[in-house]
């Protein structure tokens, strides 16, 4: 074990990936120099300019050219900087890579990882900052992993980079600089896709989240532990295909289910979650599932304004004593 | 333009007439099977556009490989594509090239370098792209050509496609057929400037214009450009000018066109012209007629026995969506 | 009152509003030869060249151009043929149309409507047949409306065309040919937006749904009635803002709800409406909750096997009869 | 190219130098802001780029309108947006361009007719477009520019939003400010061609090449083809040569370009060239300075009020969402 940051973490797990297969190759805009948020640095060192590719501002591009990368043979893994910048590649996204193994009747796979960084970040305002991965859950063909720590961006991209679909890939711009302890080597520093990892223990509710919001749930866990509740955080690492058992299982322990994610409330996968536990899990429920997203506006520019968009651990705590009929 | 039409092998021109031939009586076949019923989805016919086809993928080997768009059938063909299984796949049929699961406008052959058609305008250029880059990296020797329409250059891919295959010097051909429309458009009333190879030349690619219902000068161009990429050159630029004498689907009567402009056209129809080709080079009568009706039981047999075969098992509307997370299929009630 | 098909009672609604408001104008392919369903057929003749514009095929360009003359003061009418092609305008209307209003702290409006044909229709295959809706609900800054009659085609289109947010308009493939009555004239041919309709009465289980799914939920309350069951269906009408009001009036009385649609089930509005009653009623239930939605696959070209992905008037009967403890 | 540069009024220059001075004086303000904390967000200065700004807007009307980028502020304050309220936006506070709700990279003052910032690379094309196709739909006489960096001419919509105003031939001016960089990367690298001057002919607008650093020319060429425009002319493009002399970020040190070629870049520092033209047209060296010092006291004043201004109501972040269907506020635990 050694620790390692979380965007240190992504930069080892694409050098190691880049190291064991000729095939893995990275493209985006400025990688050259690192990246914009320096998460590809030292990388063309050691790869050269044609397997860490610098490119034109060409985001429809850049996803389609890996599709096709994919469908020959590489395996290509796409920075989209901002997860807000792939809403200019949807159609290569959605209508293309996500699609083009089943409507070729399985001739041809798409092995892709698109970077999404996402999420609020210093004030970067409304088109800089969005957290959209509930639209790919709703995209047959599509996997979505979003990583909450080092250990995980590192295991969870390595993973997402051997894997045959196109993957997207959600990491939370304002957990680059997150330290923490990483696996030294060996395989076991993959982390399967699909699987859910449990950060906090507890029986009396079961906080389920992703990405970022896992910090924040630890951090409400400690505050309702003051309050003698205790609360159970499910990080979903990823969120198609979600770990249901795992989700059902501490469900069922607790009774009583919590999802809350930085996305916007409405339509956001919370909804997902929610709904499937109100539908097969309602006879274990103490208490009415319950959602905690943003608010559905737009992300303010002005800090304070920002910050009424923000999921707290004292608003989570909060939640979670109403639900204990606090 | 040098004239490339009188140095042509009787052989190889017969050889270009055969795929031609076999593609109109594919796309006669196919029309028929839509307009009774038999096939289900939208059916964009090739009829006029031919010699394009059939003059540019004559100069790929089977390890090159092509993308085509909503109008592809003769790009297939052309590229070997088996016509049988394009027809199952036409009208749904188990033994489609795609299982039945694409359709029309998604056929793909990945065994003969035929990487897919295209439903969305436009999008399968950066995917060829992206093949030739690919093949770049891969170390691979082939050539990739990308088919589409003179509607497809106002999407944004074609100028970001062929940008970057200009700057990452990519083993492609760009092949844009322009049949002066665009569904019921004129693709002149919403296209500005000079049009396609105006704009692949300042992209910095060198680009070409070719009679494109003129098969042994497409079949010519072709050659030589296909040549200078398999040695270390392009990307280059064709706009082959042709028309598309039947309506936009198949279904479509295409009465927004003159009637005088479209007679005018049948007038230029690449099959005559070819056949004329191969009488002045000493060819039968006859034997060109063996081989458009060859060509018409061929696919007739084709469409009889996609229309006997059976229908794809049901799970296949669930298999080969994705590894992971895959769905997991139960019978219906 | 007068019956008219759910494809010319769209096409009155435009022609009436742009007799209304020279500031309206529609964009797109084809239109002056009556657009690829012939939703536009004869608005040429009547209003120009100028106002019923022919398009290059640029979806980007066609939704950000309508964005740009909805910020100086026109009412466009965006039409993008087929939902699947909006995929090629995402950051036009996402980033651009949604968050104008809000970025520029409310100095601009973009009253917009853009109308998506969605669904599937006549074996159309993956790239043709999509149902996105569930997306756009997700978007703050927009409304999202989906109607399923002619009467509402003609209604709420003329609601979104004087509107002065953008909608996304969501019509049916499949319902272009339905016959429908529709009021002759007068104010009250407005459909508000964020208004459900009852489209059936009854007292054993609510079902709430959407689009071409409310005619199959009909057939359903038939096929439920000859079994005794008593299925009321709700016609969402529109998906943002969605009537809580009519739905939770509804669920209260039956005590079941069941959401159903087209798209896909997993990430679609179901999980939304589903996971609110959860939250909100589930004192009222008599039995969970249930979604009844497409699998998560792509959509097939060949007829029996995109018939696999259809929800059919028996499968809502027997989910139903399911809830209902049958 | 013809020599405007001695037929310029030293009143309109001096305007044009007062205008630069305003936006260098306003960028090194909200530099000093954003190094030390005070502005949150990501900031893109225009200094050395100012002779764009200036000399293009020196020729709108109130009543025209522009769109911009990520690096818009010297536009904004050239078309006549109060630097206080833009301030104030970089802040996030009160009185604000945009309430604070938009930041930098979202400015607005459509009572100035500048319809907005954007923070995706090229979405201000068909932006821009729209607004010159809304003005000749309403039928109202004004000039849209358009103004975007050289590395938005590889995104899609350059290509489609320029063929979109050539068919509808709109009252519309392309500005591309060739600044040599798309944040660490030469847009050379990554730009097949000749570039941006080159496609725009291809997509059938005329285009012109200017020396992006000489106000004199910039403003001259702008006098032209926004007449010519106002006359029933347009769409125009021109490609003005320039270069960002910071890095692509206030907090972006730039290391990847050479010291020299900063160094040589500073040397034609669009200010000193305005300074000397303007010297030699008579112009005392103290009166620029105090138009300079001016500028920097307007400048400081107008930080040192948004360092003191008061946040925005916490309701804001709600507000002008949308009209139906918009979301409730109620104040946070
Ligand atoms: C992005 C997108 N927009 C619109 C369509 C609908 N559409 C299908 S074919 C077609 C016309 C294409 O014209 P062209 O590229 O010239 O090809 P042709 O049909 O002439 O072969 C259109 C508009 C589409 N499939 N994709
Ligand atoms: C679609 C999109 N891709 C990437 C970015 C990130 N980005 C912001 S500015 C920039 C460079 C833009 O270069 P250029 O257009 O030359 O403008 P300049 O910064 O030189 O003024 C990039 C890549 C973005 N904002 N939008
Ligand atoms: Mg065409
Ligand atoms: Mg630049």
């Amino acid at each position: 074990m050694s620790s390692l940051s979380y965007l240190a973490a992504a930069t080892r797990a694409v050098a190691e990936e880049m190291r064991r297969d000729d095939r893995v190759w990275a493209l985006g805009e400025d990688l050259g120099r690192g990246g914009v948020f320096g998460q590809y640095r030292g990388l063309v060192d050691e790869f050269g300019d044609a397997r860490i590719a610098d490119t034109p501002i060409s985001e429809a591009t850049i996803m389609g050219a890996a599709v096709g990368a994919a469908l020959v043979g590489t395996r290509p893994i796409v920075e989209m900087r901002f997860a807000d910048f792939a809403l200019c590649a949807v159609d290569e996204m959605v209508n293309q890579a996500a699609k083009a193994r089943f409507m070729f009747g399985g001739q041809a796979r798409v092995p892709l990882v698109i970077r999404q960084p996402s999420g609020m970040w210093r004030s970067s305002a409304a088109q800089h900052s969005q957290s959209l991965e509930a639209w790919y859950t709703h995209i047959p063909g599509l996997v979505v992993a979003a990583p909450a720590t080092p250990a995980d961006n590192l295991g969870l991209l390595k993973a997402a980079v051997r894997c045959d679909d196109p993957v997207i890939y959600i990491e939370h711009k304002d957990l680059w600089a997150l330290e923490g302890e990483v696996p030294d080597d060996g395989e076991d520093v993959l982390v399967p896709l699909g699987r859910a990892r449990l950060a906090r223990a507890g029986d009396d509710i079961t906080v389920v989240t992703w990405s970022k919001m896992v910090g924040v749930a630890e951090q409400a866990a400690e505050l309702a532990a003051a309050q003698g509740i205790a609360m159970e955080v499910i990080d979903l690492r990823t969120l198609w295909p979600w770990d249901q058992e795992a989700v059902f299982g501490s469900v069922v322990k607790t009774g009583r289910l919590l999802v809350t994610h930085e996305a916007v409330q409405v339509g956001g996968f919370g909804a997902e979650v929610a709904a499937t536990v109100a539908e097969d899990l309602s006879d274990s429920l103490k208490a009415p599932v319950r959602r905690l997203g943003a608010p559905r506006t737009p992300i303010s520019y002005a800090k304070p304004l920002e910050d009424q968009l923000r999921i707290t651990p004292e608003r989570i705590a909060a939640v979670a004593a109403e639900m204990l009929g606090d | 333009m040098p004239d490339r039409s009188h140095n042509i092998d009787p052989d190889r021109l017969l050889g270009l007439y055969k795929t031609m031939r076999r593609i109109r009586a594919f796309e006669e076949a196919a029309e028929a099977a839509s307009l009774d019923g038999r096939v289900g989805g939208a059916v964009h016919l090739s009829i006029g556009q031919e010699a394009v086809a059939a003059g540019v993928c004559a100069n790929l080997r089977p390890t090159d490989q092509i993308t085509t768009t909503h109008r592809g059938h003769g790009h297939c063909i052309a590229k070997g594509t088996d016509p049988g299984a394009m027809m199952l796949e036409l009208f749904g049929k188990e033994g489609g090239t795609c299982g039945g699961k694409g359709g029309s406008m998604h056929i793909a052959d990945f065994d003969v370098g035929m990487l897919g058609a295209n439903g969305v305008v436009a999008a399968g250029i950066p995917i060829a792209v992206g093949a030739a880059h690919g093949a770049k990296l891969l170390g691979e020797d082939r050539v990739v050509v990308c088919f589409f329409g003179d509607g497809a250059i106002n999407r944004g891919p074609f100028l970001e496609g062929l940008n970057w295959a200009g700057i990452f010097a990519l083993p492609i051909l760009f092949v844009c057929e322009h049949n002066s429309y665009a569904s019921t458009t004129r693709t002149e009333a919403v296209t500005a400037g000079p049009g396609a190879t105006a704009r692949a030349e300042s992209l910095g690619i060198e680009a070409f214009e070719v009679d494109g219902n003129d098969v042994v000068a497409v079949d010519g161009l072709a050659g030589e450009l296909t040549g200078r990429i398999r040695a270390g050159g392009g990307p280059f630029f064709v706009t082959a000018r042709t028309y598309r004498l039947k309506g936009h689907t198949s279904v479509d009567p295409g009465a927004y066109r003159d009637e005088d402009e479209v007679s005018l056209q049948w007038a230029e129809d690449p099959m005559n012209r070819c056949e004329e080709e191969l009488q002045r080079l000493g060819l039968a009568a006859a034997e060109l007629e063996t081989i458009g009706r060859q060509a018409t039981e061929e696919m007739a047999a084709v469409a009889a026995a996609a229309t006997a075969a059976p229908h794809p098992a049901l799970i296949q509307a669930f298999t080969d969506v994705q590894d992971v997370g895959a769905p997991v299929w139960s019978a219906l009630p």
